[in-house]
């Protein structure tokens, strides 16, 4: 059992943390024409834009509230009203997704009330669903507020399971057989989500995905110039029936209340797998959707399998007890501890940015809660970090950084990056491997005896050439 | 902050949005808004002094979101890079204890990175609980013994403009004149003569830019006391008030800087710019004319004269490749004619220029440079952006980062002439580095897959089944 | 038109090329149940052997015909008789593919006669078939090798069309109404022809894919603890009922003749697509599957599509006209300069091994038939290299080198590498535009004026705490 | 070569497969045969000699399937990565040119890299076509005022053993004693005394192991005249023939240098091993025992001592973790016994050995190490190694490169002994990476999952949903 200290400093240096809101934002941006709408000061959606725009190269329609000077003392329920029915007028859009900050939370705004408010007093606005948030700022992080996010918006949308209803999902589902929910950690990038998608239409499995960040942000280029809405994404009628699936497929220990919610009020049984990596959580997966579906796991699944063994062989002389850090949300975190130690290497420590339930079974020889100050601490001993781009610029060039979460953005193809599946954790052995390998150093240090010579201090015995 | 400070701030003698029929204050419409907020304002004024320990004072969303994400350079230690903040949560908020963090923050940066000095930023939550930061930086200055600055520019208090100016007003206030610097010595190419000590304001040395300036002020004899702010130090700021003259660069958001520091301390100022040949070369002039050195007015002239041949030169096989382009520019203050002066002498055709943030001062240059019937769009957004683009038939968007995917998603070249642009535009090497930087979007072959419909997809003909004109044939065909 | 330069030193240093029977075994390990078997002396196939090892860290079943001073003397044809009867007697292969050297081709060894001979003198071992490839050492490289051993398989195997036979493919078809040849470049690694299986099959096509590398060097583990053949590929049934197809795609310039064989004797239309790298040549891919088969793009391969076009416009601000240079073989190098084109890198100089009747069309500066050192002649003015392992011994720190070609043996998962289609379009665009952000060094030199002056030379004017 | 010389090469008087029942050198089997050729095993030899330039004379295969694939690591120049060859192609072959190229090759590579000596190997076609690389040699040699040495071994000459023998005895015949190292430095712990000089034939410094022993040889004041060939240069090949010792380290490939140097020049010389703790101290004290300073050999038992204790020490917790672990060693001459006795160091059984190279008395020694039935196998094999390893319940295998495949795909652990590794094994601290290394590949957790069946195939039960032992709670089955 792993003990957790947490870090008590009252300067956080070198932040892992982010804000709920951001986290919120992630998530409502995996719904299909949808408006995350932060009611907050025109800053805090600001930086939450750029941060995410950075990371994923790739516009984002987050709006605010524009809490100002006045609205700070005199409440900002006006601001939040008039932005609403502003972005309907202007956009029409599916969704509307209110996530509180820090300042609203402290005005002890009560966006539910505006929000019914809003629909008595706009019928005309009906066709966009509302949902809110509460994400203050000075509660746990971006997982935490995706997960919250995805909580609220199933909570507020998911009807009674009188009748299926129609799907009109941006996927075009037909002739399946089994309807399944899945829930989708902020741990997964969008080419995880994709691959996710393709094992489960492998079983012929009609899946309703929370958040879809596959159909928003995996970096596409559509024939529209413009969109001030999302992407793509999840559509809200397939939230809806969420109560009439079979049964809930949770990844993500951040999203497992959820999971259980719809267990506990729509009967739908929860299903929890970790989160995908490594070979034992992937097989869990393969064995849940072929047992749920009554059909056969394809070669190709097989063949995926087959070879994250073979590449299990191939990195373990290198990756074997190599010595490691992970500085990461805990469902990431989680995920390549998973993975890691699996391969058999050495978790010095795991930082997160917050609290875990299930983190006392990680396979690590310390876990902190606490900034990225706290990887400093352990460079010495760690041959190589899992980490984003301001842990990159902490380690780097002394130690590499295989980079995972959030921010990344110093590099292209964030949102490409395979985590998941047999096939991620085959892609992630491979990168670890090559991160060691390309920064091996020889482990003899090269010896030059003092009494060696040079070939001016000898005597030629020969003539040369004439000889 | 009282609303009172704001008020007066916002009412900044200098500044022309007072005078003219514009407010760039005016309520930021709910649902319909984008920028930044006062204390984004602040931080970006103040960050690059590169040895201050910035500590954020709030919860994660302000550090944690925007930390060590921008272009600015300096040289030496950085200790900006490292986001501190009091990363205040429910209980430090709930039981009244962000005060108690912020005071042991403050011990804890001190212990950890001695730095020279602490900048305490406010952020939204504290105003509004209302904590007292500045006694607590008193407190912590005294038992310390080193300077420990708040900064009070919460984001409600407005926008990224106000937090400018705040920052600003905190310099004038509370650092510039608490230290002197050292004698002037004498110039290195004319030690008859003892250097010109300037400053300038509002210059974040993005990319290095500023280097491409520096060099130059050092070949002319000027000691740069301080550069507020990129590159530069605690100390350097603190010596500010010994300047024999100042510029404020291309962005009006600190005007009230230059002017305090005529007020105070009397010292002359002019705004300039370093984007394009002659704003550059203008810029130094007036350096020298406030000065008032003949010899250092020879001097600058001589330079100028080589260093806009030598530009022209370099200038001379871009600006064949960049004629007759045509740019939508959209960008803030001052820019929003510095840069199309520079992009008329790459002879590019500006369609239209932003005015957002404009003075009637700017729209007056605008017109003398773009002619009387210059364009110009009050107002942004991607969708009228993208409208102005397409009816104007331009060739390239020029605009902050912010609107790089509006270009991009519409398939449109587009340039960041904005803070977290990664290329360097000041200057006379500025001018050649953009000349390069827009070859290379504007003659991107690109352009024309990204805008392609797949083959399959084409509703009109027939495609042939060869692909790459060299390479696709169907060798079935030729038997 | 880009004129050829050929490396006219008669010193070769570092050399690019490698033999050709080394490629004529990477075919061959490309079909089922397959034994390359090198006529030589050990030496030669032990290289061999170690050079394809190490490259996939996979085993390779090599043989030898172990030409000895006698043999080399007095003749190899009792080594090369026995050679294949002891092995089918000991491992009952589906094939055995014979390949000269320079040695036996010194000699004048006429390998068919001896396979022929093999035939009347072993009726019992018919089950085995015996294809015949003349690959001396002296003349071409790895390349050529590969498309001879392609080459001679077809026209050896591929039976005449008077009916269709079964498939006894390792694949399993059913219900495909279209039959297709596939013949696949030395430029494809295991994973683009996974990709390229993948692609096919969205149209409902049985493709004879030759050789198929996916299936035997992607790195996968099986039961078996040992295989003395090739650890899987193409069923030499498929390769008789080639002639039965109603096309052949031919990917990559060097199998071009083959294809054209195939059109020629049997009457398959053939079609040459490139090597299906860049936006338009993977149109014409599918462009050409979607025509064929009558099927329509499924939505997947348009969203790929997209997915390009996107990471075209996120990493043009990096890769426009960067500077860049290519070193490898002709087919790779067609590929690599068509991608690199497309997006406006600027190609300074493109090394091959042999000689390419289609470079003159090349988007390049400059094309030389030589060796690495050609390469070392333009490392001052580029800013990434696309090489192989030795490129990047001779490259690495200055310039940064992105792994393509063989060998690679300084990274894991080089069966892994995606080049092919839209999404190793990508994959190399986001690979190339993060070689280049990670050895971007900053536009200006830092300027630190000799004015400037340091704390301790100021005199503060404030008593510190206690004004 | 002709016949003659190379069946006079194969009887060498010092080599005991020619006392023995073995033939080493028997003909190998079409179609069942592995390993190198003679140039290979003559470019083994002789590549590791760094700043000589070494052109293989022959078509691509030879140079480029094999160059800068090898483990050994060199100090200062690295010439010999650079992999020179003639590449002949058909039009060489057909009209003759081959031997016109090489000469013009051996120029280019004197004007490009100025090296101290050319090496030129001989390969099969110029050997069938009769090229007189003698010739060509002696012209450039005399033309370019630098030796020119060819290196006659074909490959069909035979196996890797002759061309090392091959490689030894030109090195014999041109090389050695073609230069007069400088004179014996005092020693530098004890400068009443001079340096003593030594030679180490067929040490390759594979992974810099060599640099394990070198620190030592140096504080027992020891001059290395040359390692051949690991680390060395040309020059110091030159001097070998000044030696007072030399050791012939664990091949007896080489065992042809060390007879004619003790023919020609009296150097006395054993067969030693630096693998194990018990053969490295025996070889530091042949060394000084055949030297017989008496101070030497005080000094040696000192440091033996010494580092004896503090690599037991070091061995400690290994020992604990590898007790009790079985292995199948398979590899040749005296490594056969040399590596099973350091394995034994470490508590770990050897179930078997492989002897295919090996003397009578190699075999005796593993008898007198491993008991008296131990398991010798003569012949490898991939399926014979598995089964062997399956009937013995061997934890490991541990083999060279090749055989890294048969274990690994058969889910077994694996130690690479031969020259592709990437460890270190020689001397005192070399034994502590041995621990290491085996310690890595016999703890990990892979083995149990890549021997798993995916549980929907397993035939047997059903499989829980459950997956991960602490996360994956069906939380359907808690309420």
């Amino acid at each position: 059992m792993v003990i957790r200290k947490v870090n008590k400093r009252a300067l956080v240096e070198r932040p892992l943390k982010t804000s709920q809101p951001t986290g919120a934002t992630l998530a409502m941006l995996g719904l299909a024409n949808s408006i995350p709408l932060m009611h907050g000061s025109q800053g805090c959606a600001a930086f939450a834009k750029v941060y995410l725009i950075q990371h994923f190269r790739e516009p984002v329609p987050l709006q605010n509230t524009a809490i100002d000077q006045v609205a700070a003392v005199m409440g900002g329920d006006d601001n939040l009203l008039s932005a609403i029915a502003l972005l309907c007028d202007k956009h029409h859009p599916d969704l509307i997704a209110v996530m509180t900050t820090g300042l609203t939370e402290m005005q002890g705004a009560d966006i539910e009330r505006i929000a019914k408010q809003f629909s008595q007093q706009y019928p005309q606005h009906s066709t966009t669903r509302v949902v809110t948030i509460n994400t203050p700022d000075f509660t746990g992080s971006m997982q935490t507020g995706y997960a919250a996010a995805v909580d609220a918006l199933i909570r507020q949308t998911t009807r009674q399971a009188t009748r299926p209803t129609v799907s009109q999902s941006t996927r075009a589902y037909s002739n399946h057989s089994l309807q399944l929910n899945v829930l989708a950690s902020s741990a997964l990038t969008p080419a995880d989500v994709d691959l996710l998608q393709r094992y489960i239409d492998a079983f012929d499995i009609d899946a309703i995905m929370v958040p879809d960040l596959s159909q928003s942000l995996d970096g596409h280029l559509d024939g529209d110039d413009f969109s001030a809405t999302s992407a793509g994404g999840t559509a809200i009628e397939d939230i809806e029936r969420m109560a009439t699936s079979a049964a809930t497929i949770v990844i993500g220990e951040s999203l497992q209340a959820t999971g259980k919610w719809l267990q506990q009020h729509h009967q739908v049984p929860c299903h929890f797998v970790g989160n995908v990596m490594g070979l034992a959580e992937t097989d869990g997966l393969v064995q849940l959707l072929t047992q749920l579906s009554g059909k056969p796991v394809p070669n190709w699944i097989n063949r995926s399998r087959q070879r994250l063994q073979d590449a299990m062989l191939d990195c373990h002389f290198v990756l074997s007890q190599a010595a490691v850090a992970i500085a990461a949300e805990t469902d990431l975190a989680a995920g390549y501890q998973t993975l890691l130690a699996e391969q058999g290497m050495a978790i010095k420590r795991i930082v997160t940015a917050t609290g875990s339930a299930t983190a006392e079974h990680w396979q690590t020889d310390d876990w902190v809660v606490g900034d990225l100050s706290d990887i400093e601490q352990v460079l010495g001993e760690v041959e190589v970090v899992v980490g984003n781009s301001h842990c990159a610029a902490l380690c780097e060039p002394q130690v590499p950084v295989l980079r995972a979460g959030y921010p990344c953005h110093d590099k292209y193809g964030s949102s490409d990056t395979l985590q998941l599946g047999y096939e991620g954790s085959r892609a992630v052995l491979f990168a670890l491997a090559n991160c060691l390998y390309k920064h091996h150093h020889d482990e003899v240090t090269p010896h030059y005896s003092k009494y060696r010579f040079e070939a001016a201090d000898t005597l030629s015995t020969v003539a040369r050439g004439a000889e | 902050m009282k609303r009172s400070e704001i008020a007066e701030l916002l009412d900044e003698p200098a500044c022309e949005h007072n005078k003219g029929d514009k407010s760039g204050c005016s309520r930021p419409t709910p649902g319909n808004t984008a920028g930044g907020c006062s204390f984004d304002g602040a931080q970006i004024s103040l960050l690059p002094i590169a040895d201050v320990a910035h500590i954020i004072h709030g919860p994660i969303a302000c550090a944690g979101n925007s930390w060590n994400n921008r272009g600015t350079r300096a040289n030496g230690r950085n200790l900006f890079r490292l986001g501190f903040t009091t990363d205040l949560n429910e209980q430090d908020v709930i039981m009244g204890r962000a005060e108690k963090r912020l005071l042991h923050a403050i011990k804890e940066v001190i212990e950890r990175h001695d730095p020279p000095a602490v900048f305490v930023y406010m952020t939204c939550v504290p105003a509004l609980e209302g904590n007292d930061v500045d006694a607590i930086c008193d407190l912590a200055q005294q038992r310390w013994q080193r300077p420990v600055i708040a900064v009070d520019a919460a984001g409600f208090y407005g926008n990224k403009n106000l937090g400018n100016r705040i920052a600003g007003d905190v310099m004038v206030r509370k650092v510039i004149g608490t230290a002197e610097p050292p004698p002037k010595p004498v110039m290195r190419h004319d030690p008859t003569r003892k250097v010109h000590d300037i400053v300038l304001i509002g210059e974040y040395n993005i990319a290095g830019e500023f280097w491409h300036i520096s060099p130059l002020l050092e070949q002319l004899g000027y000691r740069v006391l301080s550069c507020m702010a990129g590159d530069t130090r605690f100390h350097e700021i603190q010596t500010m008030h010994r300047a024999d003259a100042a510029m404020v660069v291309c962005s009006r958001a600190q005007i009230n800087v230059a002017r305090m520091l005529e007020q105070r301390w009397g010292i002359p100022w002019f705004e300039g710019s370093f984007y394009g040949l002659e704003d550059t070369s203008e810029s130094l002039r007036q350096f020298a004319r406030l000065i008032g050195d003949p010899k250092l007015i020879a001097e600058t002239e001589q330079l100028i004269a080589f260093k806009e041949m030598e530009t022209k030169a370099l200038l001379a096989p871009y600006r064949d490749r960049l004629q007759g382009k045509r740019a939508l520019v959209y960008t803030g203050g001052v820019k929003s004619w510095s840069v199309v002066a520079a992009l008329q002498q790459l002879d590019i055709e500006v369609v239209a220029t932003g005015t957002k943030k404009s003075t009637e001062h700017d729209k007056a240059r605008i017109r003398e440079i773009m002619g009387p019937d210059a364009l110009m769009l009050d107002e942004g957004g991607a969708r009228n952006l993208l409208d102005v683009a397409a009816e104007h038939n331009a060739d390239l968007m020029i605009a902050g980062g912010r609107n790089m995917y509006t270009a991009l998603k519409a398939k449109m070249p587009f340039l960041d002439i904005n803070q977290e642009r990664e290329h360097a535009y000041a200057g006379y090497a500025g001018l050649v580095n953009l000349a390069k930087e827009l070859c290379r979007t504007l003659e991107s072959p690109i352009w024309q897959q990204v805008r392609s419909t797949a083959p399959w997809l084409e509703p009109s003909e027939l495609i042939h089944l060869s692909v790459v004109r060299h390479q696709g044939r169907n060798i079935a065909r030729e038997h």
